[in-house]
């Protein structure tokens, strides 16, 4: 993998840019954290030898040796766990949960551990970690393989949660997070890890966690999303200027916390809305986007905040297609918007 | 009386398929025949499911090429159709020798509209309520606890049933093991717990997973006797199982057995590659070597009851062609529609989920008719 | 405990009523069930001599015998999974979970097993069973004994979810749970547990899964609430009474599914809607309450859906009483709805 | 050498106070006598805060009469602020005598701005960064994983320090309990796990905890040796933590010590009354008869030493009024104000939360002003 082989400027600031995809920005990122700070561990399950299933952390054992990128026992609870009782001895712990859709077993870690630690002891103890996870569908993995279970996240205080969709983000999310003083959960869309590709700069660079992208301008309406749906918003918005429509395109990145003055300065300026997910409807995070929106903008609205989210069902496996949001179901929705 | 908390596992078959310790009389060389005809059947339900998925005809595929007799060897320890089984997903080999169907295994695979789950789950996550082969779950573990809550029910009942719950070697990690282990221990339910000791867990080897010396000795833990059996030896598996899971129906608590064997193929299509970055030709070949299938033919050998090339050729081939008429049957029947996304989420339909089946319903009229009109 | 000396009618319908408080409706709805129907068991942690540490199952284990009402391991993974197990095998168990908070080492088996063996196995597999577990602040347990999970479970397809507010409720809706096909996440709001007193028929009825209430009619504004928060919202709206604003509450009962008509219809006559609950503001359920009023309702809304929740902050102890929507912040919202 | 797996609890001194084993030399009066002094201590403490209760001056409180022995021969077994500690919510005895202040404890308890942790959590559940004592959290057994964690940060960093992680019986159960004895296990972290084992976890005895016939033996598990000690015999309990702290301290990797002891309280102010119900008189006297303080006044006896009435007294009232001063000083100091709330949930304040602090400002500015508006 061209990411491991290549030589990160790991005290600098951010080089040349290369394309890389996703996944390539990821392990580029954990490379550059190893180099740059000892502090800095890799583990999870299967992430040694063989490098993680989706191979994000490929070369990265053989790199930086067992000692600081290491294989756990098979649980979940065991490795954020682990991750939470180094991070207050010191360490920067970059735990991997092989799919979000087993973060269950290490449900009650994360919230009642790492998420609360701070509050708990009054900032006497902390837990600066990252957990990354790839979450979300369209792999045809049956609903254990494709869930997106973020919004669990976002309801619980004290967790930072952020979901890039492009490399670019990914290397600089994935390094603000290692070294932000808060636990951090990564998610990762799977079905972007080789299929989103772009320039990221060799070696160091942050993304403030906290900060949305304009992904594309426009004044009729605003698509918001976040993570694997983000190519589809793009594709939707380039439909519809092909009918003459310009749709604003915003990727959120980061959800806990999220740009609430990004999103209400472009809502202001478009009047519309359309949020876009692929989480189920019910209690999902894009609900507090519209919340705020309705809220905030209630007499500059021209028609409803619109939303396209998963549908409330376990992901099936068949319907994997029929279940996410493309782009047309999103286009789709802006039309509704912008006839309403 | 087999002892339990041996520190090697038990076997009855040595590796050149001569008996160890007296063969058992009712495994006569017909006995000795069908099990293995079983497992033949089951390696080669492997080996045309891995080219299904080479042909992208299905999407995953785990292998348990290597542990029929352990798996095989479960079935015929216990009541078919009668006791309750939570397995793991990689027990097609048990579900076959259960007596699931052929049809209802590729199915599955294929997620066709002749799928008892429909469609829902990814392959080879098999479920079949005829059989009390409960459907599978994919998070690792999640089984134990219902399946100590299966026999507790059982208890609770007064009927004479035992439940089987299955996992690998990983899975005793996870939370959720020790949970239903405990709980299991804890109200003495019927409850039999196979280890299938693979050695590995996707590219992670015992040795990092646990401490402890083998996976039987945690029965300690849990006040139930653990046994550990050579996995590769159908004999010593149902001698075994067979002999524990009368102890459970007797009433006299959950045990756990060990079955040490070995996987000689890939974790799943995922790794089928990667594999060789986490272990090493020779440990294949030296497992590849203690085959559990060439171990019954050479003590049938030994018998004097020879299987010939024939008899295997002819097996082989009536397998593959079970499979591909079950291919072709299953096709058939053609993929679920997306309304079937909306069914079995609850047992009646909510509203909420009567609007989302509705707005697909107009979407996919629309998509019929030529697209969205952007 | 009277509710657990009486003898209820079990077979026949409802009788007379009495008035209870919560905690007895709960235990004599339990108490019923089991006379009712030999496959129900109860179990949990301390739930048979000791009675739970709330005394809901106080009485339970001396009439029924430790067969049927039982103690379990400390564990939380242990209690939902058998539950799971022993309602495939046919039984209808009753698991009590003794906080809402220790709901996380469970999550799996809620989130795996419970919400999904329907639907994975196509119907072949089902988990008829239900998880009592007392929520909610009010009672200084710092955030361990007062937080209000109910979103994630409301975000997790393939359950049900109830909190009553109303001894009535209470009872009717356990029945329902006991005898219904799915599983359902029941939760009793703590802190009204002995405040809430109502009347209460003896013997047999249920209430509908699905259907919210009417608690007070009015032309205003309507206040959305559900589970510990009601009886606050009722004094608010008896506090904007007496300034001659005439407020509607609902109180939902059951947030999965909810009841879209009765609150659409609501807000359809008001034009102004106040959501209120007491879990962290981000991605809670009442977001998808606002989403589907502003939706369904654009129109027709007089200023934009207002909400009173929880702070996105762990529960904290000292704060209790200044962290829970009262009455006063309540009517503020409303304030805020009719001047806008 | 001491054994592992022993059937028994180790002992040292019989409950008469006379040493089974020869007493070790580092045993002096004198040293007895403080072991004696900070157990008194604690067991003070202990009535002071009923009595808060009581007073409604707190609102939680967990006592832990009866176990002294085994919460001050911890502390007495390991390096005070070098080590870490990983307790549960039972531990003030252990706080106590690892030098956390009185005044510390005492606002934790009482909520006060003077509480370290800045009244955050319900009473009881201390945390003190100067003595590595990690605040406790709620949720049974969720701080073995991160205690494992916290010994693999200390292997990893080189350092000759260990981890200790307290737990009752009842958490043995939970799922957290077995992932991080298992992770602990296999890193080979420098990890010393030790059970307070009071036999009841609030109603529920260990024999309906778990059937295994003890709490140690669930070391086998995890590959690392179980060690059994009368909890109640403080010279027991350090001559074995000791020897078993240095062991993890030389490289040896992880340990399981359970302590037999006996909560001879209610399980918190919540099941006051309610404990009659599920034990009886007659456990509790026997147990109380069996008394960890008794036992080192009984040894001093023995060895010519007594406790004198007065000593007694003057101790007991000198912990009253260390209590009574530490109250008065932390009710001194007041309550947090509603600000706090928003303080400590992130390194920084999001924006979200500003607006929420800042909305919660105006309504706390109004109701100063004379209640909403309504
Ligand atoms: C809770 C959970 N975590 C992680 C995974 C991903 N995963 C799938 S199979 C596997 C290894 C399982 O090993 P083992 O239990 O030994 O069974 P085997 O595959 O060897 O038969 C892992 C980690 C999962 N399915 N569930
Ligand atoms: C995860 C979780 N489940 C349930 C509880 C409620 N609870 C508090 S203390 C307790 C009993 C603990 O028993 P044990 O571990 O033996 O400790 P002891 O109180 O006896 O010292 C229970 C069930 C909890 N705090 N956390
Ligand atoms: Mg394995
Ligand atoms: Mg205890």
């Amino acid at each position: 993998m061209t990411a491991t082989q290549s030589k990160p400027n790991a005290k600098g600031a951010a080089g040349e840019a290369r394309t890389l995809t996703l996944i390539q920005a990821i392990t580029e990122a954990m490379h550059e954290e190893l180099a740059r700070d000892e502090r800095v561990v890799v583990f999870g399950e299967d992430v040694g030898a063989r490098g993680g299933v989706f191979l994000a952390t490929a070369g990265l054992q053989e790199q930086f040796g067992p000692r600081r990128v290491f294989d756990t026992p098979l649980s979940e609870a065991s490795v954020v766990g682990a991750a939470v009782g180094m991070a207050v001895r010191g360490l920067r712990p970059i735990a991997e949960i092989q799919f979000a859709d087993y973060m269950g077993p290490g449900f009650d870690q994360i919230i009642s551990q790492a998420a609360k630690i701070r509050y708990r002891s009054g900032g006497q103890f902390t837990a600066p970690l990252v957990i990354r996870t790839p979450s979300g569908g369209g792999v045809k993995g049956g609903h254990h393989h494709s869930q997106s279970p973020e919004s669990y996240f976002t309801h619980t205080p004290g967790l930072k949660v952020v979901m890039p969709s492009t490399p670019y983000d990914a290397k600089g999310l994935l390094k603000a997070a290692v070294r932000g003083g808060d636990p951090v959960i990564y998610f990762e869309p799977k079905r972007l890890y080789r299929a989103a590709k772009g320039e990221v700069p060799a070696g160091d660079y942050t993304v403030e966690i906290g900060k949305g992208a304009v992904r594309r301008e426009g004044s009729d309406l605003t698509i918001i999303g976040y993570g694997g749906v983000m190519p589809d918003a793009e594709k939707a918005a380039q439909a519809l200027a092909a009918e003459g429509v310009q749709a604003e395109v915003i990727d959120l990145r980061s959800l806990v916390p999220w740009d609430r003055d990004l999103v209400l300065t472009s809502v202001a300026k478009t009047g519309r809305a359309v949020l876009v997910s692929e989480a189920p409807r019910t209690s999902n995070f894009m609900g507090e986007v519209a919340y705020v929106i309705q809220e905030e903008l209630f007499d500059q609205l021209l028609a409803p905040v619109g939303q396209v989210a998963g549908f409330d069902t376990p992901y099936p496996y068949v319907q994997d297609k029929v279940y996410l949001p493309g782009a047309n179901r999103i286009a789709a929705a802006c039309v509704r918007a912008l006839n309403y | 009386m087999i002892q339990p908390f041996t520190s090697d596992p038990l076997q009855w078959v040595a590796e050149d398929g001569r008996p160890i310790r007296e063969l058992p009389a009712r495994f006569t060389p017909d006995v000795l025949r069908d099990l293995y005809r079983e497992m033949v059947r089951a390696r080669e339900f492997d080996k045309k499911l891995v080219t299904l998925l080479r042909q992208g005809r299905t999407t995953f595929y785990a292998q348990a090429s290597g542990m029929e007799a352990t798996q095989v060897g479960l079935a015929r320890s216990i009541r078919v159709g009668h006791d309750w089984v939570w397995p793991y997903y990689r027990d097609h080999a048990l579900a076959l020798a259960l007596g699931v169907p052929m049809l209802d295994l590729v199915s599955q695979c294929l997620g066709t509209n002749s799928d008892l789950c429909r469609g829902r789950q990814m392959p080879h996550h098999f479920g079949a309520a005829r059989q009390n082969f409960v459907s599978i779950s994919s998070s690792i573990a999640s089984q134990v606890p219902p399946a100590a809550g299966n026999a507790m029910a059982q208890k609770y009942l007064g009927v004479d049933e035992i439940t089987v719950c299955t996992f690998g070697d990983g899975a005793t990690s996870e939370g959720d093991w020790h949970a239903g282990m405990n709980m299991a221990g804890a109200a003495g339910a019927p409850c039999l717990f196979v280890c299938e000791n693979n050695q590995w867990a996707i590219s992670t080897n015992l040795r990092a997973q646990t401490a402890s010396e083998n996976i039987h000795i945690k029965a300690r833990a849990y006040g139930m006797p653990g046994y550990y059996v050579d996995g590769n030896d159908i004999v010593a598996v149902m001698e075994v199982l067979s002999q524990v899971a009368g102890d459970i129906r007797a009433g006299n608590g959950p045990a756990l057995v060990e079955c040490l064997t070995y996987r000689v193929g890939s974790h799943s299509n995922a790794d089928a590659d990667a594999e060789k970055n986490y272990r090493t030709r020779e440990e294949v070949n030296a497992w590849l070597a203690r085959d559990p299938i060439v171990r019954v033919e050479r003590l049938l050998d030994h018998l004097g009851t020879p299987v010939s090339a024939e008899e295997r050729a002819e097996l082989i081939s009536a397998t593959h062609r079970e499979v591909d008429e079950a291919v072709l049957k299953a096709e058939a029947t053609g993929q679920p529609d997306w309304q079937i996304m909306f069914e079995d989420v609850y047992v009646d339909t909510p509203v909420h989920l009567r609007e989302q089946a509705a707005f697909l319903r107009a979407e996919q009229t629309v998509l019929t008719d030529g697209g969205v009109q952007a």
